[in-house]
């Protein structure tokens, strides 16, 4: 007994340790940047922490920038487990915010228990609907996921700016003649409720945990996901078992969407904005939420659960860059760079980790006592 | 009584160890010039591990072995092939969409460099081709060719680049009887051109019909050594399995009733748009066994699949239980009383992934039994996972052991306790024990015996001759697409059949 | 509609298609020698970023266009190195590993263009070279013949990466690594060896791309490839993974983008749904991989890493 | 909070600058930081650039308030709405927003926008002049802001001078690509004259300059772009009403109205270039209408 837990236990710190080291290298790496820019790093990482968590508006801020970062990694790892990519991420969120925008723009007078709920729901279902779109595609034309959803962002922004510059404008930019591409404020019986006064943190933070935490016990603990992952992992063994291999394709890109749309609703309703503007790219309105979310699934492990905590930690990158640029005037791209190595890092190191654990394993006393359990078991 | 001059090969104290696993103990394992010695043992004995060692596939913890007298160390298959040992695996190692004068050239230096040098090859293989009676086209794709000509394909490449050992890993599991007998030619052709083989293989009569010397081993260790004139199959089974193992089960008289399965005109296309099945008719009872005979690419598999309902009909109809099921989907059929062992158990059987007792309730995962509001009931799938481990006697650390780490013959045995498990009124059992150990065999055709007792209609998809007759009540020989003559038990002959899978009409 | 198709417009429009569709055919070209042995790259966007930045900045600091070429092919090289080492040696998922590469790429050319140039100042384009005799030619002289270097490259490229593919030994390796890796081992034929060299010089083409992306501007600005990158790795399963295919594929696209801003130009298309009409690329890829996709065979082998046990 | 501040009149200042493109973008966000620059008091400035996202904007905007800065720009649109919530908490610092026609009814914001079409209509009239074809290529990024006020002016003028004019909306505030072939395209559609608005427009005047073509510029000075080939800009001088805002602010008063940028207030000045020969009776022309203009 006690060699497995070993190997568990192993396997565990491993899991922690290695993905934490690798974003510590990556970190090292910024910090050489800061000098390279002239900037005292000790000073940089002192401005990133007092931006991010310097107060509990800050903190706050942090969660929300977080936010959408849960919602889109969730989903992530509901398509990978399904072993679909989804680099869709950004027209999912559009897709969803439009949706949600036009909802609120249908029913302005609905008392906030009916609307706030509707806009999110149609977040929900616009994203479900833009993730099924590609989703379908694979399914039942075989065309491959990774270009239809980076297809789909290329479209959805021009679907985007078309919309805010045409049909859902606001009729006052038109009489106004600036014509600035954005709706009218919407209803605020559609915006998110505040929890702490005096900040921004809002529904939308914990629905977002929530999400994840359903998207948890949907992959692991329930029919649904039980054939996600047989989808994933063996299509053909799924099919033969009678599990319809293309309805789950279709199912895991359409649900990976709508987590991605909610978050896009949450963008729209959760904002001091509190309407769509764009400046003619996805991540003018999306701040790229659809390609960070990808790396904090991956540096939760693609674990759903631990895409919060990874969210979290990128959400305060983020925040920190601004308060980065503003105090050391070092241009907030840096932490985009800093995104980008981190991901590098973490998911070379994933190999690392296992070639680790057979060390150990091979090396230690771990697999000793079980060569007596396998020779006496005859 | 082996001195170092007429040995090929020597390894000396091989030992391997895998994660949890003693895969190879201190093994000495000689081979000369000029024999065939086979390695025999159950699922896991070892026999992969020790050839791939030799290959330079995998690297041993301990021992060490002399090529031609002299100690060799090799640590890659391209050090193996520079030693002139060669490997033909039971997975084919070929690329399937290029030619086959292209696979050969693989690896080998061209005498145009940077280009190759195709016309050259072609024309070495075609020589080669003639010498050994291996005919093939160098300039075919090998995704056209049949099984059987893929492994000439293999045994080419090994001749081109002039093995003087030659190791087979069950080389027959995928093949038939018909092309066995070529292979077998041509192998002892080459063992008394003064080549060594090692040959691997789970089938004992092959054993004792190719082999020079046979070596068996058990749990990574050697437990004996022979020669076919010493031994007999009955011997050898139980020098594998290490107790009494009985080869040809006996078949009580079956009490058939009502029809189960009733398939009327089948017609069903191939991958390649061709007809595979042409107009099949066919009705199964309850409480028997059919076996299905056939030389494999007869269309045995897209019958299969088109019963299991993963290939649609082209024409025709089948109702299953007195339902037609022509249309329905596989979830449908099962929900009948379908069971369906696949022909290929990774990937088709089970997800290698998944733990066992995930692959256990691959089918019935959302039984109400299984659940609990909506959730999965862990403990009530605990409970039966480590029931089919205990009744199925499926070797495994435990249930939550990923199965790919599991030995061929317990992945079966896994697949057939899930199947079983469901109660099937119809079983539809594709080859299910290619590739593992007598053993697991007899024990997974006594459980088939006892599901027929219980009135369960089984179709047996074989291309193992004795195991056909073995079990079948009835044995409908398959020849291009259609069933050309159904045998009963009591008149069936082994030669007879051998003719009718042959194209043979009498 | 009448005054697009007067020669003059149709030829201009060519000319346009084909000078867009340089950068994509360069980065396509390599990504497809990638995809070949197996390897997903969707880092192409970040190389073509960086290297579009080195150039540039070589451009701006020294004048010389042949060595910004130069600068942004070794950029190319660096990454493919970095590229190779996680895909190859750390089996590391080759879709997100992508993508860490393409934000790194875009953060980092962003934080070194506002370090190091700040306000976008022109830079001298490539000159166009005309081939003596063709040039003249009417109609297809203007358009096919009186190009930059780098297009001639880039086209000229296209015969010698079939050549390379299908008929050099390293070709061979690439094709049986990308389809059945143990084959190729079971053979000695090393599968990290072939693989490391091809993500090489696939990067190598993706900084080429970038370099002409620049030369042809000449101007870099923030995400100045606006996904390029991400539609050549789209146009390679359009041309389904073969090199005569996907010059058909970023011919195809170049048409597309000029004819609209053609038809912008001639007010053809009204600005109100100018947005509507950028999308027509994408839903023309899309369409395109809907009716291809069933027909083409994809490398069995692709982004599956490779190892022993 | 910041309430150590509110100095003497005409003394130093702190501002900072939170605006959606780059600092020094020779467009918008430029114009801005030019502006600031160009006013004559003792100031230090520091900025936050490249932040489209409303969010991020926000955090800056609030974190130069909490950091006492006494002047914040907001310079951007779609920043109004977190103005909205921030100033009220920062009642003595100063914020100023636009382009926005009016405070949303806050006292210490101060609103500003420019009559762009002004500067458009008198580059159109020079455009239409010293253009031979009579066909004049504009590339605009999407049809919006001061962009769509340039560019309407623009055609205006140019067509009150008979020529016509073919308008390219690229679709993208950043697609540098497309702006040049949008540019190639007016070009080969015999355009003899362009202009255009907004950040990407570099990617035109990159063609421009290698057609040896005219070009028209406008937000700020463009001339380093293209030293003898941009005939003039029409430049943001944000300084005059930054001027009138702080000199309100100096007298207690700290926000709560609206200004207009026009040639009226010398806030948009048409900067001609010497490096380019324009013909005298041209320029003539271009003086009848800003006198016209200014005249409003
Ligand atoms: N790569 C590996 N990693 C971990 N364990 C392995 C590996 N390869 C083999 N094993 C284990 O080593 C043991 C011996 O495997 P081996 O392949 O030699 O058996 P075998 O005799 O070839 O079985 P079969 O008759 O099914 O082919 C088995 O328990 C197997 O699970
Ligand atoms: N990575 C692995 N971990 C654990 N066991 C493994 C691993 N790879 C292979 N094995 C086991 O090693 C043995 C040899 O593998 P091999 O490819 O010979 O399959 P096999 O045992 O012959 O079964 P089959 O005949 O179905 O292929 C098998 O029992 C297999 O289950
Ligand atoms: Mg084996
Ligand atoms: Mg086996």
């Amino acid at each position: 007994m006690f060699p497995k837990k070993g190997a568990v236990l192993i396997d565990k710190l491993l899991g922690a340790l290695v993905p934490l080291m690798a974003a510590a290298v990556a970190f090292a790496l910024g910090a050489i940047m800061l000098v390279a820019l002239g900037a005292n790093p000790f000073e940089g990482l002192q401005a990133l922490f007092d931006g991010a968590f310097g107060s509990g508006d800050r903190l706050a801020a942090t969660a929300v920038r977080a936010t959408p970062l849960i919602l889109v990694g969730a989903g992530i790892t509901i398509a990978f487990r399904t072993s679909v990519i989804n680099i869709g991420g950004e027209s999912q969120i559009i897709a969803g915010a439009l949706l949600s925008t036009v909802t609120a723009l249908s029913f302005p007078g609905l008392t906030p228990y009916l609307l706030v709920p509707m806009v999110l729901m149609a977040g929900f279902i616009g994203g479900g609907i833009a993730g099924a779109i590609p989703g379908a595609l694979k399914a039942y034309a075989s065309v491959n996921e990774i270009l239809s959803t980076i297809m789909l962002n290329l479209i959805m922004v021009q679907f985007m700016n078309y919309l805010l510059r045409g049909p859902l404008i606001d009729p006052y930019e038109l009489e106004a003649g600036t014509r600035i591409p954005q709706t009218q404020r919407l209803s605020d019986n559609a915006s998110l409720p505040t929890l702490v006064d005096g900040t921004r943190l809002h529904l939308g933070v914990p629905i977002a945990v929530a999400a994840a935490v359903a998207a948890y016990f949907l992959l692991w603990r329930t029919p649904v996901g039980f054939r996600l992952r047989a989808v994933g992992h063996s299509p053909k063994a799924a099919r033969a078992a009678g599990i319809n291999v293309q309805r789950n394709i279709t199912l895991a890109l359409g649900l990976s969407g709508a987590l991605a749309g909610l978050a896009g609703a949450i963008l729209v309703f959760g904002s001091q904005g509190q309407r769509m503007v764009t400046d003619g790219s996805a991540a003018g309105f999306t701040a790229s939420a659809g390609f960070n979310g990808i790396v904090a699934a991956l540096f939760g492990g693609l674990h759903p659960l631990w895409t919060v905590p990874s969210a979290f930690l990128f959400g305060a990158l983020l925040t920190g860059a601004t308060q980065l640029q503003r105090v050391l005037q070092v241009p907030s791209s840096l932490a985009v760079a800093l995104n980008g190595i981190i991901v590098i890092f973490v998911i070379s190191s994933s190999r690392v980790r296992v070639r680790l654990k057979k060390l150990l394993e091979n090396s230690s006393l771990i697999n000793k006592p079980d060569q007596e359990e396998t020779t006496e078991a005859t | 009584m082996t001195s170092t001059s007429n040995n090929l090969l020597e390894m000396r104290g091989i030992t391997k160890r895998f994660p949890g696993v003693l895969a190879n103990d201190q093994i000495d394992f000689d081979v000369r010039y000029g024999e065939v010695h086979t390695l025999l043992g159950e699922n896991g004995a070892g026999k992969s591990t020790l050839v791939k060692i030799l290959f330079g596939l995998y690297q041993a913890d301990e021992g060490q072995f002399l090529l031609r007298g002299k100690p060799v160390h090799i640590a890659s298959p391209a050090e193996a092939i520079a030693a002139r040992i060669g490997m033909i695996h039971q997975h084919f190692m070929l690329v399937p969409t290029l030619t086959v004068a292209e696979n050969v050239a693989l690896g080998l230096a061209s005498s145009r460099r940077p280009f190759t040098d195709l016309e050259t090859v072609s024309a070495r293989i075609r020589e080669i081709s003639e010498e050994h009676g291996l005919a093939v086209d160098p300039s075919v794709i090998i995704s056209h060719l049949s099984v059987g000509e893929r492994q000439r394909v293999e045994i080419i490449k090994a001749l081109y680049r002039e093995v003087e050992l030659l190791v087979l890993d069950e080389p027959t599991a995928v093949l038939t009887p018909n092309e066995v007998d070529d292979l077998f030619v041509i192998l002892r052709r080459m063992a008394d051109n003064g080549q060594g083989l090692i040959f691997i293989s789970h089938k004992l009569h092959e054993v004792m019909a190719l082999s020079d010397r046979i070596t068996v081993l058990r749990n990574g260790r050697v437990v004996g050594a022979t020669t076919p004139a010493e031994t007999d199959r009955q011997k050898l089974a139980e020098m594998m399995v290490g107790r009494t193992v009985r080869l040809t089960p006996e078949l009580p008289p079956a009490q058939t009733a009502e029809s189960r399965l009733v398939l009327s005109n089948l017609t069903i296309n191939g991958d390649a748009e061709t007809i595979a099945v042409n107009n099949l008719s066919l009705e199964l009872q309850a409480g028997e066994i059919l076996g299905v005979a056939g030389v494999s690419g007869n269309g045995q598999r897209e019958l299969a699949e088109a019963i299991a309902g993963l290939r649609p009909l082209e024409s025709g109809a089948m109702t299953l239980n007195d339902k037609d099921v022509s249309l329905a989907s596989t979830r449908d059929r099962r929900n009948l009383g379908l069971g369906y062992i696949p022909e290929e158990r990774i990937p088709d059987g089970a997800v290698a992934e998944f733990s066992v007792s995930e692959n256990l309730i691959l089918v019935d995962h959302a039984a109400s039994t299984f659940l609990d509001k909506g959730m999965f009931d862990e403990q009530a799938i605990a409970d039966h996972s480590e029931k089919m481990v205990e009744d199925f006697a499926i070797k495994t650390p435990s249930i939550k052991t990923p199965t790919s780490s599991l030995s061929g013959g317990n992945i079966q045995k896994v697949i057939l306790a899930r199947e079983l498990a469901a109660r099937p009124t119809v079983l539809l059992a594709c080859q299910p024990t290619r590739g593992v150990d007598i053993g697991a065999a007899e024990y997974i055709h006594t459980r088939l015996i006892e599901q027929r007792a219980l009135g369960t209609a089984t179709i047996l998809i074989s291309e193992d001759l004795d195991e056909v007759l073995g079990l079948s009540d009835r044995i409908a020989v398959m020849y291009e697409g259609q069933i050309v003559a159904i045998v009963p038990r009591q008149d069936a002959e082994r030669s007879q059949i051998g003719l009718l899978m042959a194209g043979a009409t009498d | 509609m009448d005054d697009f198709f007067t020669t003059s417009v149709l030829v201009a429009t060519a000319a346009a298609a084909i000078r867009l569709a340089t950068p994509y055919l360069l980065a396509a070209l390599g990504e497809t020698i990638g995809q070949r042995s197996g390897v997903l790259n969707l880092g192409v966007d970040g190389v073509m970023l960086l290297s579009a930045f080195f150039a540039y900045w070589t451009v701006l600091s020294t004048g010389n266009l042949w060595l910004a070429a130069l600068v942004a092919l070794l950029v190319g090289l660096i990454m493919g190195v970095i590229y190779a080492v996680i895909t190859v040696f750390f089996e590391a998922t080759q879709g997100i590993s992508g993508i860490g590469i393409f934000i790194f790429g875009l953060g980092f050319s962003d934080l070194m263009f506002r370090q190091q140039v700040g306000t976008p100042k022109p830079v001298p384009r490539l000159p166009s070279v005309n081939i003596p005799f063709l040039a003249d030619l009417p109609y297809v002289g203007e358009p096919l013949f009186q190009r930059s270097l780098m297009t001639y490259l880039a086209f000229g490229l296209v015969p010698l990466t079939v050549v390379l593919l299908n008929k050099t030994t390293f070709g061979l390796n690439v094709r049986a690594v990308g389809e059945n890796p143990q084959a190729a081992d079971s053979l000695g034929v090393s599968v990290e060896r072939t693989r490391f060299a091809a993500i090489m010089i696939g990067n190598a083409f993706a900084g080429l791309a970038g370099a002409a992306l620049v030369l042809q501007l000449g101007i870099f600005q923030p995400n100045l490839t606006q996904g390029m990158g991400f539609i050549a790795v789209a146009l390679v399963y359009f041309g389904a993974w073969r090199p005569w295919g996907v010059m058909g594929g970023a011919l195809l696209y170049g048409v597309v983008n000029a004819t609209v801003l053609q038809w912008k130009a001639l007010g053809i298309i009204p600005v109100s749904i100018s947005d509507l009409a950028g999308m027509a690329p994408a839903i023309l890829t899309i369409g395109a991989l809907i009716l291809l996709a069933r027909r083409v065979h994809a490398p069995a082998a692709l982004t599956k890493p490779f190892s022993r046990h | 909070g910041g309430d150590d501040d509110t100095p003497e009149a005409g003394g130093a200042l702190t501002v900072a600058i939170v605006a959606p493109s780059a600092s020094d973008d020779l467009a918008f966000t430029q114009s801005m930081v030019d502006a600031v620059n160009a006013l004559d008091r003792e100031i230090t400035l520091s900025i936050t650039d490249g932040t489209f996202i409303v969010e991020e904007a926000a955090a800056a905007i609030r974190g130069y308030a909490e950091d006492g800065i006494n002047v914040v720009i907001a310079h951007g649109t779609q920043y109004g709405a977190s103005l909205a919530e921030i100033a009220p908490d920062f009642p003595d610092t100063t914020f100023i927003w636009g382009t926005a026609t009016d405070t949303q009814g806050l006292d210490n914001v101060f609103a500003y926008h420019p009559a762009a079409d002004q500067g458009g209509y008198v580059n159109g009239v020079m455009a239409a002049a010293i253009s031979t074809t009579g066909v004049i290529g504009v590339v605009g990024p999407i049809e919006a802001g001061d962009a769509v006020a340039y560019i309407n002016g623009f055609v205006e003028g140019a067509e009150a001078g008979g020529a016509t004019v073919n308008v390219t909306y690229t679709g993208s505030f950043g697609d540098v690509a497309l702006a040049a072939e949008a540019a190639e395209a007016h070009i080969t559609n015999n355009a003899d004259v362009l202009t255009g608005s907004a950040q990407m427009v570099v990617g035109a005047v990159g063609v421009a300059v290698s057609n040896d073509v005219p070009w028209f510029g406008t937000q700020a000075n463009q001339t380093s772009l293209a030293p003898n080939l941009v005939v003039a800009s029409q430049v943001y001088h944000w300084e005059v009403v930054l001027e009138e805002m702080l000199a309100l602010r100096d007298s207690g008063t700290k926000g709560g109205q609206a200004f207009e940028l026009n040639m009226a207030n010398g806030g948009l000045v048409i900067e001609f270039n010497d490096g380019y020969s324009l013909p005298a009776d041209v320029k003539a022309a271009a003086e009848a209408a800003i006198a016209e203009k200014s005249a409003g």
